[in-house]
């Protein structure tokens, strides 16, 4: 079986500075990894590269087999690869419901319409709202996105990505910002969704980390230095080296 | 070949014109990201307080450009102080245009009640009247003195840029505005220093300008774009670039008129289109 | 349904509101600049139809006559006409007056056959204005008119070779016309024409391509205002004038309120023209101290005010023809072939072409008093519309 | 008044209906109201009606796709110059010359989108100010197709259906004009609750986030450019009926700016603000303007300083979430 999402020597240079240092990994049907790493090891740039938002300067992207490397990001997304931000990026002017309901009707190919509603539509709608109650956040469909909590905001963040139906699913720090207290609420709204859909998720919430990830990739200076389980990844030397390396550069900078 | 050479001297003249107004517009759009539609409207002022001390008080040249900068600044605060700091930095562009054209109205509905609606005249010192022989050429003498102002406010820019104490306070504000407020830099201070050094650059260029952009009422309507656009050609916030762009425009804009008159400014817009389209953040300009 | 019964309604309204709308006071709507960049000629409207009224009162034949401003600002065809129709409309003028721009003239002209109103233009100058409808006459100029004679002059003055700077606008383009036409019927040679557009402030690049072309005159037409100056400036400044190349042009580059601004450098600059100031006659000295004594100042007198004292004649004239009945035909009939002295000289209204027939002046800008004037130097008398005039 | 909110809940189709002839009878009644309250008036309600057009067209990439630009007008006066162009060569029909305008009006709006929306930001306005400065430009040149800065004059438009003549009173011309509007009203009203519509309003609010659930932007845009051309071109055909004169006004940069502040006033974003902005701005112009014309401009800049700070979501916006959050407080209660 070929993977879903193959990564090859990816790597990206702004000037001198190796941002993305030969990055290469797989992604399959039903994985759940985490991507972790210190501060400033170059995790979101990894993603953008991923998403299209930044072209890489070396290596290639597969999705699903096909070259991805220099496809645009609408391409991607018709691929199956979807990702959600750090920063929750919302439609603010419109609702909850609506919000969903776009990323169905662009799936679906219905945006092209210009004067029929189908927002209404018997499938549409079941399809936003069936995703909607997935992640717990029915009830507040009607609701502008304004007056969301923003712990429900990132969960509409995620309602947006799944709505898109993803074979691949790229959740950037999906609990960033997020009160302590209610992340877990996060973590099980991941956990519910379909178990075809891998999933990688990149975040600093070591606790998270172990209870969501099957497998653990360890960012440090642009490079991946450890691939493993949560267990081994915690006992990993290289790894803790990587982590407290930074904290010490990081004092000695400021 | 000959009559290039001839119209160079009106294309060096008209973008310096281009450039002594547009700079300070352009220093103030890289530092506020204020999009000003109501640069032209200082200008203006300038050129009014020029005309009124020159006819009616009788001061000389020198003295009258010295009362245009300095009341054109004075009359500015109110207008910093109560609207332009509200949208430094932080609002969208369309609320920038909206406010500065409301601005730009109130100061020609203002101009035409005080003054009149009447074109007015900035006589020139016997000095700068009459035709100068280049030997290629005649030209104005008037040319050479704009010529002249714009090379020095040039040059007086980069000093003050790159040698002061404010020029480091600017650059540091410009590049990072909230780093160089954890640097203590009171931003506000540096922004209504720039803003005054932005609108006494305009009315300077107002009054020395105002044989190519004569002052009328209209005046701050006319040419509101004109600056505008000679700012995002050469990239906001670079001096450089200011000056580039005013030089390349100005003699898109002499060429087209030598050459073909009766396109207008057609020549001038689509140089603007190329140059925009390849380089969106203008020939010296940076991303934000 | 209810739609068309709205229609058959309003087709009522009509035939009673038309019938009905005599009154002892007869309204004359004025459409000129009030405001704006050329707000000096609208004000020229009012002094001179003001100095009209304060010679010849306020009534005429039993009615009383009453003048309505409206402000056209700038050229905008669409809100000139809504202006003429709500003066026609709602303040039921019997006469319409003014219109300082052409497309404006043009955009109300369609209105008058129907609406019964006769029109008198007190400015627009292209010669086909009075051809949009017949109930048009006009008291103003038009370039044709006044560009013919300085042709002629040209060719007098020992000019070969004319390069000609119009502004590119229909009066512009009007100008050249009858000057190159005229000047090569003479025999003389144009070596260049240039159309500037009318936001050109800087002349510095048309006067170098006017000394490439060897010209030893300048031909120029640009609308009164502020550019003017500028061409007046880059003329002298770029050593043209000492050169040895002349200038010729229509009046409107040397308008009186504009010389003060050109100083003493236009001195020697000739034009032709329908009314200088300046002009001496004892008309003209009365004209003057009415405007005066109306408030008007000496120094902002320019060709509207004559166009609106003369035409506020003409309107007098068709009320009186008319006994204050709307009677648009018998009006218009009354007023052609009319003849009288204006201020500006002897003058009558063109029968065929309903367009004022005038002296027009070669004039020279001296200084008189102190004061920059333009000197009429010599005349050429009862100039038709050339642009209309069967050749 | 469901009709004036923009961030409703998804509608039913039963409601969007309901909603569609509710805005038919507002704008029949006001109309009407107009009709026969201000007979004295048609002219300048006609003339209006016209400048309606450019602002809701204007709303539609402004208030809807977040495209700063200051040279629309030349939407509008390619449309009406082209109806003019029609008329002149002997196609009389109102109808076929509105069709005109709207095929003119489409096509500038494509060759616009394709300049103005390929970026954000300040290169955007500049480059929608030059591409109005090119085409104002071209029209003063191209005097033979636009007459120059005399206006293309003498458009004399035949009847409408073959019946209806335009009359000087423009009794004709104010219920065709009504007609039109009311008929583009109800249609794009139902354009912006479309999925197309709430993509751009997507786009609008977050662009590289409407990307990254896979929406092209750039052919987006272009294509709303392109209706709001086919709404422009519209509105400057029934100028160019109803006046009879297309002068080069309707492509000048002031044309673009004062759209832009009508826009303002009323409400970006919501295509009854755009509608009552353009006549308010009017009306308070030719109140304004009739009593001192030199206060004018002060007063209008005033005006726009007051609403930019303290109603930047224009009036129309304001009004509706005040009645809003009245209702809640009185429900709260």
């Amino acid at each position: 079986m070929t993977a879903l999402l193959d990564v090859q020597r990816l790597s990206k240079s702004f000037g001198g500075l190796r941002v993305t240092d030969d990055v290469s990994f797989t992604l399959s049907s039903g994985d759940r990894v985490a991507l972790i790493g210190p501060n400033g090891a170059g995790k979101t740039t990894l993603v953008n590269q991923l998403s299209g938002d930044l072209l890489p300067s070396g290596g290639r992207i597969l999705l699903g087999g096909v070259d991805v490397t220099t496809a645009s990001i609408p391409e991607r997304v018709r691929g199956g690869l979807v990702r959600t931000f750090q920063v929750t990026r919302l439609f603010t002017s419109l609702t909850v419901a609506e919000n969903v309901a776009l990323a169905v009707m662009q799936r679906r190919g219905l945006t092209k319409r210009m004067f029929s509603s189908v927002i209404d539509r018997a499938d549409v709608r079941d399809e936003w709202q069936s995703v909607l109650s997935l992640l717990g956040i029915g009830h507040l469909a009607a609701t502008p996105v304004t007056k969301l909590a923003y712990g429900q905001q990132r969960l509409l963040d995620l309602a947006i990505g799944l709505a898109m139906k993803p074979r691949v699913l790229v959740l950037d720090e999906p609990a960033a910002g997020v009160p302590h207290d209610e992340s877990p609420r996060i973590l099980e709204a991941i956990g519910r969704m379909s178990p075809e859909i891998a999933i990688l998720m990149i975040e600093h919430d070591m606790d998270l980390v172990f209870k969501f990830a099957k497998r653990v990739l360890v960012l440090a200076n642009g490079a991946l230095i450890f691939e493993g389980t949560p267990a081994e990844v915690k006992e990993n030397d290289a790894v803790r080296a990587a982590y407290l390396g930074s904290y010490a550069n990081a004092r000695r900078a400021s | 070949m000959q009559t290039l050479l001839g119209i160079l001297p009106d294309a060096l003249a008209y973008g310096m014109v281009l450039f002594t107004i547009s700079i300070g517009l352009s220093i103030m759009m890289g530092l506020m990201r204020v999009v000003n539609l109501a640069h032209g409207a200082f200008a203006m002022i300038g050129g009014y307080l020029a005309s009124f001390a020159l006819t009616s008080l009788g001061v000389s040249y020198p003295i009258a450009i010295l009362i245009a900068v300095i009341g054109t600044v004075i009359v500015s605060v109110p207008f910093e102080f109560l609207l332009y700091r509200r949208i430094y930095r932080r609002s969208d562009e369309l609320t920038q245009i909206l406010l500065t054209i409301g601005i730009t109205f109130f100061i020609v509905g203002i101009a035409n009640y005080i003054f009149g609606p009447t074109s007015k005249p900035i006589p020139l010192p016997d000095l700068l009247k009459g035709p100068f022989d280049l030997g290629l050429r005649m030209i104005p003498a008037h040319r050479l003195f704009v010529i002249g102002c714009g090379v020095v406010t040039a040059v007086a820019l980069w000093l003050l840029i790159e040698k002061t104490e404010f020029g480091v306070r600017l650059r540091a504000a410009v590049d990072n505005g909230d780093m160089a407020e954890a640097l203590g830099i009171r931003t506000q201070i540096v922004y209504s220093a720039t803003f005054a050094l932005a609108v006494g650059l305009a009315a300077f260029g107002g009054v020395v300008g105002a044989e190519l952009l004569p002052v009328e009422p209209y005046y701050a309507l006319r040419y509101m774009v004109t600056f505008l656009v000679v700012v995002s050609v050469g990239g906001a916030g670079s001096v450089t670039g200011a000056m580039a762009a005013s030089l390349l425009l100005g003699l898109a804009d002499t060429t087209g008129k030598y050459l073909a008159p009766e396109f207008g400014e057609f020549f001038f817009y689509v140089a603007v289109i190329v140059i925009v389209y390849v380089f969106p953040h203008g020939l010296f300009g940076k991303a934000h | 349904m209810v739609k068309t019964l709205g229609w058959l309604c309003a087709a009522a309204a009509i035939s009673l509101s038309v019938g009905a709308a005599q009154a002892d006071t007869i309204k004359v709507g004025v459409i000129g600049t009030m405001s704006g960049p050329y707000a000096l000629f609208g004000k020229n409207y009012k002094m001179g139809i003001d100095a009209w009224v304060a010679e010849h009162g306020n009534t005429v034949a039993g009615h009383t006559v009453e003048f309505v401003y409206r402000d056209e600002v700038s050229p905008n065809p669409a809100q000139s006409k809504a202006l003429a129709q709500e003066l026609i409309v709602k303040e039921k003028v019997q006469y319409l007056a003014g219109l300082y721009f052409t497309p404006n003239a043009m955009a109300v002209a369609p209105l008058l056959q129907e609406a019964k109103v006769p029109m008198v233009v007190l400015n627009a100058a292209t010669s086909s204005i009075t051809e949009k409808s017949p109930y048009i006459v006009r008291t103003s100029f038009t370039m044709f008119q006044n560009t013919v004679p300085a042709a002629k002059v040209a060719k007098q003055k020992g000019a070969k070779k004319v390069a000609i700077a119009v502004s590119d606008y229909g009066p512009g383009i009007d100008a050249e016309t009858a000057f190159k036409k005229t000047f090569e019927t003479e025999g003389g040679q144009v070596v260049e024409a240039i159309r500037m557009p009318l936001n050109t402030t800087d002349f510095g690049p048309i006067m170098q391509r006017i000394k490439n072309s060897g010209a030893d005159m300048i031909f120029t037409f640009l609308p009164a205002g502020p550019p003017t100056l500028g061409f007046v400036k880059a003329y002298i400044d770029n050593g043209l004038k000492a050169g040895g190349v002349k200038l010729m042009s229509t009046g409107d580059v040397v308008t009186e309120p504009d010389l003060p601004n050109i100083g003493e450098a236009g001195l020697g600059i000739l034009s032709t023209y329908h009314y200088a100031v300046s002009h001496d006659s004892p008309e003209n000295k009365a004209f003057l101290a009415l405007l005066q004594k109306g408030g008007g100042k000496l120094d902002e007198v320019t060709m509207t005010s004559v166009a609106a004292y003369d035409g506020a004649r003409l309107i007098y004239k068709m009320i009186e023809a008319t006994g204050g009945k709307s009677d648009p035909d018998k009006a218009i009939a009354a007023v052609k072939g009319m003849q009288w002295v204006s201020p500006r000289g002897p003058v009558s209204i063109d029968p065929d072409t309903r367009h004022i027939t005038q002296n027009v002046y070669l004039r020279e800008v001296e200084k008189a008093d102190g004061k920059l004037i333009n000197k009429e130097i010599d005349t050429f008398k009862a100039q038709p519309d050339w642009g209309l005039a069967k050749q | 008044m469901a009709t004036l909110s923009v961030t409703s809940a998804p509608q039913s189709a039963a409601a969007g209906l309901r909603n569609d002839l509710i805005a038919a009878a507002v704008i029949a009644v006001v109309g009407a109201i107009g009709y026969f309250v201000f007979p004295d008036d048609l002219a300048f309600l006609i003339r209006v009606i016209g400048l309606a057009f450019l602002v809701i067209s204007l709303d539609l990439v402004t208030g809807y796709c977040g495209v700063a630009t200051l040279g629309h007008a030349a939407l509008f006066g390619v449309g009406a110059y082209a109806a003019g162009n029609v008329c002149l060569a002997g196609v009389t029909d109102p109808i076929l010359m509105l069709l005109t305008g709207v095929i003119a009006g489409t096509a500038t709006g494509l060759m616009s989108g394709l300049l103005v929306t390929r970026f954000r930001g300040l290169p955007q306005l500049v480059l929608s100010i030059a591409f109005g400065q090119l085409v104002a430009a071209l029209a003063n040149k191209l005097s033979s197709i636009t007459g120059g800065s005399d206006g293309l004059a003498g458009i004399a438009p035949g009847p409408v259906f073959g019946v209806f003549n335009f009359d000087m009173f423009g009794r004709t011309g104010y219920i065709f004009s009504v007609i039109v509007l009311l008929v583009t009203m109800v249609t794009l009203l139902r354009f912006s609750r479309s999925p197309f519509a709430l993509m751009c309003r997507a786009i609008k609010d977050d662009t590289l986030r409407a990307r990254m659930i896979g929406v092209a932007v750039y052919p987006r845009l272009v294509v709303m450019y392109c209706v709001a051309g086919a709404v422009a071109g519209l509105g400057g055909a029934l100028t160019a009926i109803n006046t009879g004169v297309v002068g080069l006004d309707s492509v000048g940069f002031e044309r673009s700016a004062e759209a832009l502040i009508m826009l303002i006033l009323g409400g970006a974003g919501n295509l009854w603000g755009a509608l009552i902005g353009a006549i308010l701005f009017e009306l308070f112009h030719h109140y304004v303007s009739a009593a001192s014309p030199f206060h004018w401009m002060i007063l209008i800049g005033l005006l726009l300083i007051v609403v930019v700070l303290f109603f930047p979501k224009g009036l129309v916006n304001e009004v509706t979430r005040r009645i809003g959050d009245l209702r809640q407080r009185r429900a709260a209660r």
